[in-house]
């Protein structure tokens, strides 16, 4: 092992706080040359606390608190959340709810893949990309706000159907939204193909293999991303996923291109499953009702955010409040896989390989990888960080 | 007359951090959104800087966790001064939703001072540009 | 180089930006800003503050007199009081420029 | 008596320090104002007329922040760096043909002035790399390698073009070759190619996008400027003002002419020369914004691969093409 | 008979219909299915190598307080059925055996809910805290019924208080 000391390897923590990071982690990178050796990440910056805080409010409360594990992915944790009450409840909610519900879904998995595609934009140093997209993002947040009164916490769903109707000529802006969404989509396909800087960064970078993804237990756009046609959309239909036809996108390459693409195609899918399921909603009442005490009882449910699948374990005990409420967010899922893709990449390939999974870890924030073959931390301990700021931040005024 | 000058400078130059102390990126993106085109925070010629060392405002975002907080007290120490403090988001404010939750400091003035509190969950942009205007008008007020 | 079109019509349009403290948009029908409290209507159940998940409402005193206390920098804006209040006594209203240099608190009062 | 005067005012005033500070400020809010209406934005606004005094306001409020020197750092480079750099800036400045008032050429026009910018172009680079490996911060550290490693890469190409540019004129003296092609239609056109290659080359020096390697805001914070702030942060980023001047004047005077040009009737020469210095650097700030603006970053192997592979060989074939064009006659 | 109830089966008899002590279905897709702890390790590569089943979703603790015993869930799924395998184990001896060696996407599970309950899996490789912030206090498992919010945010603040960092 001598060898490998000799080797100029030295450390790079990146985060918690760090341009290229929108939410605290702590990258702790080893670094050969200029080839990243090794990664470690120890997401516990966000970790707030909220499973034990679901034990202690009732089923009302948590619908908000759930809300807020996630602010890109809102919707799709309130609508798990609440089918998961339902289905503790035995409750079935209205039809014209499960459409709504799988509209504003769709809007939100738009919003959340644009906004993912004008961060990659950043990412690679793209600043213009990333504010074309953004401008028209905001297309889709208009949509949102109209239909649901704010641009990104819905309160949308509710324990028993959906919590406001969409009229006929809400559906019409959205349809007239989703069609000029669509053209400038073809713009950003076209640049993300063709621009030789932009390919330069993303073919082949960041490389994951089929077989890895799948053994990795990795989820959603980043395992579709190589080419595994795997979406619980379409695996386990909820709501009124199994009324809707759609394709599930993938993409073969496993680079950070296939990332890319694999998301563009879902935003496509998207438009498409908002224009067939506005057309095809049902009339009728949008809630039920629901008892304010829940029997003992315990179910899953699963639902496919824009991140990959989320999951949520309950168990109720016949109060108002739940016995336990286990959520198990796609980020978490897909943190080994994305150390897996840095390995062997170069330093300047640490934010858009990362980036590419689309982490949102105030999801996670339960989460430390490091490298289970070498089985050694370099977690630094808060002494040692007050060691180096000691040796370093002792600044002074001049 | 010179500090006029620099008054007026610090007011129509305000370099902005953005840190998250854990908060969920409701905010986040609000705050992002914020710098695009839709918004375009530049006209006040307010930029977004990646090192504490260049800013002058940190917006913070997120209801202080504990394993952050050690880290939100050295990025305020690395600012030079003056420097402000922008709290967007009711977590920022109180904890928010996360309010007894057992990892969270309930609110950024638990952990460092903060000069200008903007409630939402998440701020509309045109809140948090209000916010920064209501800064800005802290800091023309003060002698 | 694929944007080089997108550029140039960038540069030949008005930019999008909206000028904001200059220039407003509507706020959205739904939109939910800051808690309004009817006191003619209200008769203090108390629903609100159970369904409230971010404890940012309080009541004072019991009973069909009791008062609302109401704690802007710990509202989420769900607007499920408003929509679990037995008699309508609590709206959102359009307000939405709430930044303060300290923590608002809104004692609502019956005349 | 009266020429010294004039001497003394064109030094400090105009075209000197003073004018040459506010051309700095200028070209900032010019690069800034493109840049956003390229995006949909408006850019600085409210900053005076358009926000036309932001890069003023953002210098004077750095100027008068806190200065924080981290006790890591190597003192005698953090505070050597930032005034050196500066002053370089300027230097090089006063041999480009910007308005000249008395002689008809740049202030300190000599012959072989072309060589000396050129080093001092060189300089303000690997000062950069100094002020970066001064801060002893890993991110600076790692900003301060790839600016060296970017030295390398656009360095040569830059000075084979800037240099074909004076051999096409016959001379090395800056001003000197910015009249011969103001005259000269065919010598001008022949550098056409050379004036692509230099803004490429000016792009990576003043590392903008996609050559903004070494200041990688996702990657590396802010490079090699990460740990300064206050003053130093302020004459830094003055001194890349000055740099993009320094770029645009000097690409508008070797293969543009500067600021000679056809004569417009009715003004006197030294305001034609002041309005088409003006149109002609403004043009090239612009299509210098219009790069920044069309790009990805590049990752730094792949910058020094594209310009050995594609701008070295550029550059020497368009040398190569001007000595053929020359032996030929073809340029008088 | 639908897949999943086939699927039941094949385990009853691949780890002896003895050790499966509950079967509880939750239509459409998911099955809970109660097996002896000491079972879990045959359960799960059956599952996996038999039923085909890839992926792993996530593995989820409760504390059954007044049972004084700990049920652990594996949510194993072939993306589209769910089965999730229960264990009990005693609450004064809280040991799993590790699955890792046939999942190797579970390590991150095993230690959150090592982190949240104390919950060992024996064999893991690194059962280093996870989530829980630098200076947690080892003993202090948050998610245990037995300590609340606010008896967990007193300790910390003593923590703190005595000079700990990173809390």
């Amino acid at each position: 092992m001598s060898g490998e000391s000799e080797k100029a390897v030295f450390e790079v923590p990146v985060g918690p706080q760090h341009p290229a990071l929108k939410e605290p982690i702590l990258l702790l990178f080893k670094i050969e040359g200029d080839i990243i050796d090794d990664v470690m990440a120890r997401p516990a910056y966000t970790h707030r606390g909220i499973e034990k805080a679901t034990e202690a409010r009732n089923y009302i409360q948590n619908i908000y608190l759930c809300e807020r594990v996630c602010g890109i992915c809102s919707g799709i944790h309130t609508l798990v959340y609440t089918q998961g009450v339902e289905r503790l409840a035995g409750v079935e909610p209205p039809p014209r709810a499960k459409y709504i519900r799988v509209i504003f879904l769709e809007l939100e998995r738009i919003h959340s893949h644009a906004l993912w595609l004008g961060v990659a934009a950043h990412e690679l140093g793209f600043d213009t990309l990333f504010y074309y997209v953004w401008r028209d993002r905001e297309l889709v947040m208009d949509l949102l706000e109209l239909v649901t009164g704010n641009r990104v916490n819905y309160a949308m769903s509710t324990v028993g159907g959906a919590r406001r109707d969409i009229s006929d000529e809400a559906a019409h802006q959205i349809k007239k939204g989703m069609e000029i969404f669509r053209r400038r989509l073809d713009v950003y396909t076209g640049v993300v193909e063709k621009d030789p800087t932009v390919r330069k960064r993303v073919v082949d970078v960041g490389k994951l293999s089929p077989h890895k993804a799948v053994e990795l237990c990795a989820v959603g756009p980043t395992l579709r991303a190589t080419g595994v046609k795997r979406d619980v959309r379409a695996d386990d239909p909820y709501q009124a996923y199994d009324e809707i036809p759609f394709n599930v996108a993938t993409y073969p390459t496993g680079d950070v291109l296939a990332q890319i693409m694999v998301r563009v195609m879902e935003m496509y899918e998207a438009a498409n499953i908002i224009d067939y399921a506005l057309d095809h909603m049902p009339k009728g009442p949008i809630r039920t009702k629901v008892p304010w005490n829940i029997a003992p009882n315990e179910v899953i449910s699963r639902g496919e955010a824009p991140r990959g699948e989320l999951f949520y374990y309950f168990k109720s005990n016949g109060t108002e409040k739940p016995e336990r409420v286990k959520i198990r967010t796609p980020t978490l899922a897909n943190l080994p896989a994305v150390c897996e893709m840095l390995k062997g990449y170069h330093i300047a390939e640490i934010p858009i390989v990362f980036a590419s999974i689309d982490p949102c870890l105030s999801c996670t924030g339960r989460f430390a990888f490091i490298d289970e073959r070498h089985d050694r931390s370099w977690v630094w301990t808060g002494e040692q960080l007050r060691a180096y700021r000691r040796r370093y931040y002792k600044w002074q005024n001049r | 007359m010179g500090l006029g000058l620099v008054k007026w400078s610090r007011i129509k130059s305000p370099w902005i951090l953005h840190f998250n102390s854990g908060a969920c990126n409701a905010c986040d993106i609000e705050v992002l959104a914020v710098l695009t085109p839709r918004f375009d925070v530049e006209r006040f010629g307010m930029l977004l800087k990646g090192s504490p060392r260049h800013a002058d405002i940190i917006v913070i975002t997120g209801s202080v966790t504990r394993q952050i907080r050690d880290r939100l007290v050295r990025i305020y120490e690395q600012t030079p001064e003056p420097k402000f403090v922008l709290a967007v988001g009711n977590c920022a404010g109180t904890g928010g939703v996360f309010q007894q939750c057992y990892n969270v400091y309930e609110g950024v003035d638990k952990v460092i001072p903060v000069d200008v509190y903007v409630p939402g969950c998440p701020p509309r942009p045109e809140a948090i540009i209000h916010g920064v205007v209501k800064l800005l008008q802290k800091l023309q007020e003060a002698s | 180089m694929a944007m080089e079109s997108e550029l140039v019509g960038a540069s030949l349009r008005r930019p999008v930006t909206l000028r904001y403290p200059f220039e407003r948009r509507p706020v959205p029908p739904r939109f939910r800003g800051r808690l309004s409290w009817d006191a003619e209507k209200c008769v203090g159940c108390g629903m609100c503050v159970q369904v409230c998940p971010a404890f940012a409402l309080e009541l004072v005193g019991k009973g069909p007199m009791a008062e609302l206390r109401y704690y802007l920098n710990k509202c989420v804006f769900c607007s499920q009081c408003v929509e679990s209040c037995p008699r309508d006594a609590l709206t959102m209203t359009e307000e939405y420029e709430l930044a303060d240099y300290k923590h608002k608190i809104y004692e609502f009062r019956r005349k | 008596m009266m020429r010294e005067a004039l001497g003394v005012v064109e030094l400090l005033v105009f075209p000197g320090f003073l004018f040459l500070s506010w051309l700095a400020l200028y070209f900032e809010w010019v690069d800034r104002k493109f840049y956003a209406k390229l995006q949909y934005r408006y850019g600085p606004l409210y900053t005076g007329p358009k926000g036309f005094l932001q890069p003023f306001a953002d210098f004077v409020k750095l100027l008068a922040k806190e200065d924080i020197v981290p006790a890591a750092v190597d003192r005698f480079l953090f505070t050597l760096t930032p005034i050196l750099m500066l002053a370089l800036a300027f230097y090089a400045l006063f041999y480009v043909p910007i308005v000249p008032m008395v002689r008809n050429v740049a202030f300190g026009a000599f012959e072989g002035d072309l060589i000396l910018v050129i080093f001092v172009l060189t300089m303000v680079g690997f000062l950069k790399f100094l002020a970066g490996w001064g801060s002893t911060n890993r991110f600076s550290a790692v900003g301060a390698v790839r600016t060296a490693f970017q030295l390398l890469g656009y360095e040569i190409p830059l000075a084979v073009v800037l240099l074909t540019a004076g051999m096409g004129a016959g001379t090395l003296n800056i001003s000197l070759i910015a009249q011969k092609v103001a005259s000269n239609g065919i010598l001008a056109s022949a550098l056409l190619p050379a004036l692509a290659i230099s803004i490429v080359c000016f792009q990576a020096e003043l590392e903008r996008i996609p050559f903004d390697i070494p200041e990688a805001e996702q990657e590396i914070v802010a490079g090699w400027l990460t740990e300064f702030s206050g003053r130093r942060l302020a004459l830094f980023r003055f001194a890349t003002d000055l740099e993009l001047t320094l770029a645009a004047a000097l690409t508008a005077a070797l293969f543009l002419g500067g600021p000679y040009g056809p004569a417009i009737p009715l003004i006197p020469v030294q305001v034609s020369y002041f309005l088409w210095f003006m149109f002609k650097t403004t043009v090239i700030v612009m299509v210098l914004a219009n790069i920044r603006a069309l790009f990805a970053r590049l990752r730094i192997d792949q910058m020094v691969h594209f310009s050995w592979r594609h701008l070295l060989i550029a550059a020497v074939a368009e040398a190569i093409f001007i000595q053929v064009l020359l032996a030929a006659g073809v340029i008088a | 008979m639908t897949g999943l109830e086939e699927a039941v089966e094949k385990l009853k008899s691949g780890i002896g219909a003895e050790n499966v002590l509950e079967v509880k279905h939750q239509p459409p897709r998911n099955v809970f299915v109660l097996i002896k702890p000491e079972k879990l390790k045959e359960a799960i590569t059956y599952v996996m190598k038999e039923l085909g089943y890839q992926y792993i979703i996530t593995i989820s603790g409760v504390d059954l307080i007044k049972e004084n015993q700990f049920e652990v869930i594996y949510h194993l799924s072939d993306y589209s059925n769910t089965i999730s395998l229960k264990i009990r184990i005693p609450r004064d001896e809280p040991k799993v055996p590790t699955i890792t060696d046939i999942i190797p996407g579970a390590t991150l599970y095993e230690r959150e809910v090592h982190d949240m309950f104390g919950i060992v899996a024996e064999g893991h490789p690194n059962l280093a805290k996870l989530l829980l912030s630098d200076g947690w206090p080892e003993d202090l498992h948050p998610l245990r019924k037995d300590v609340t919010i606010q008896q967990i945010r007193e300790r910390l603040e003593e923590e703190r208080r005595k000079g700990v960092r990173g809390i």
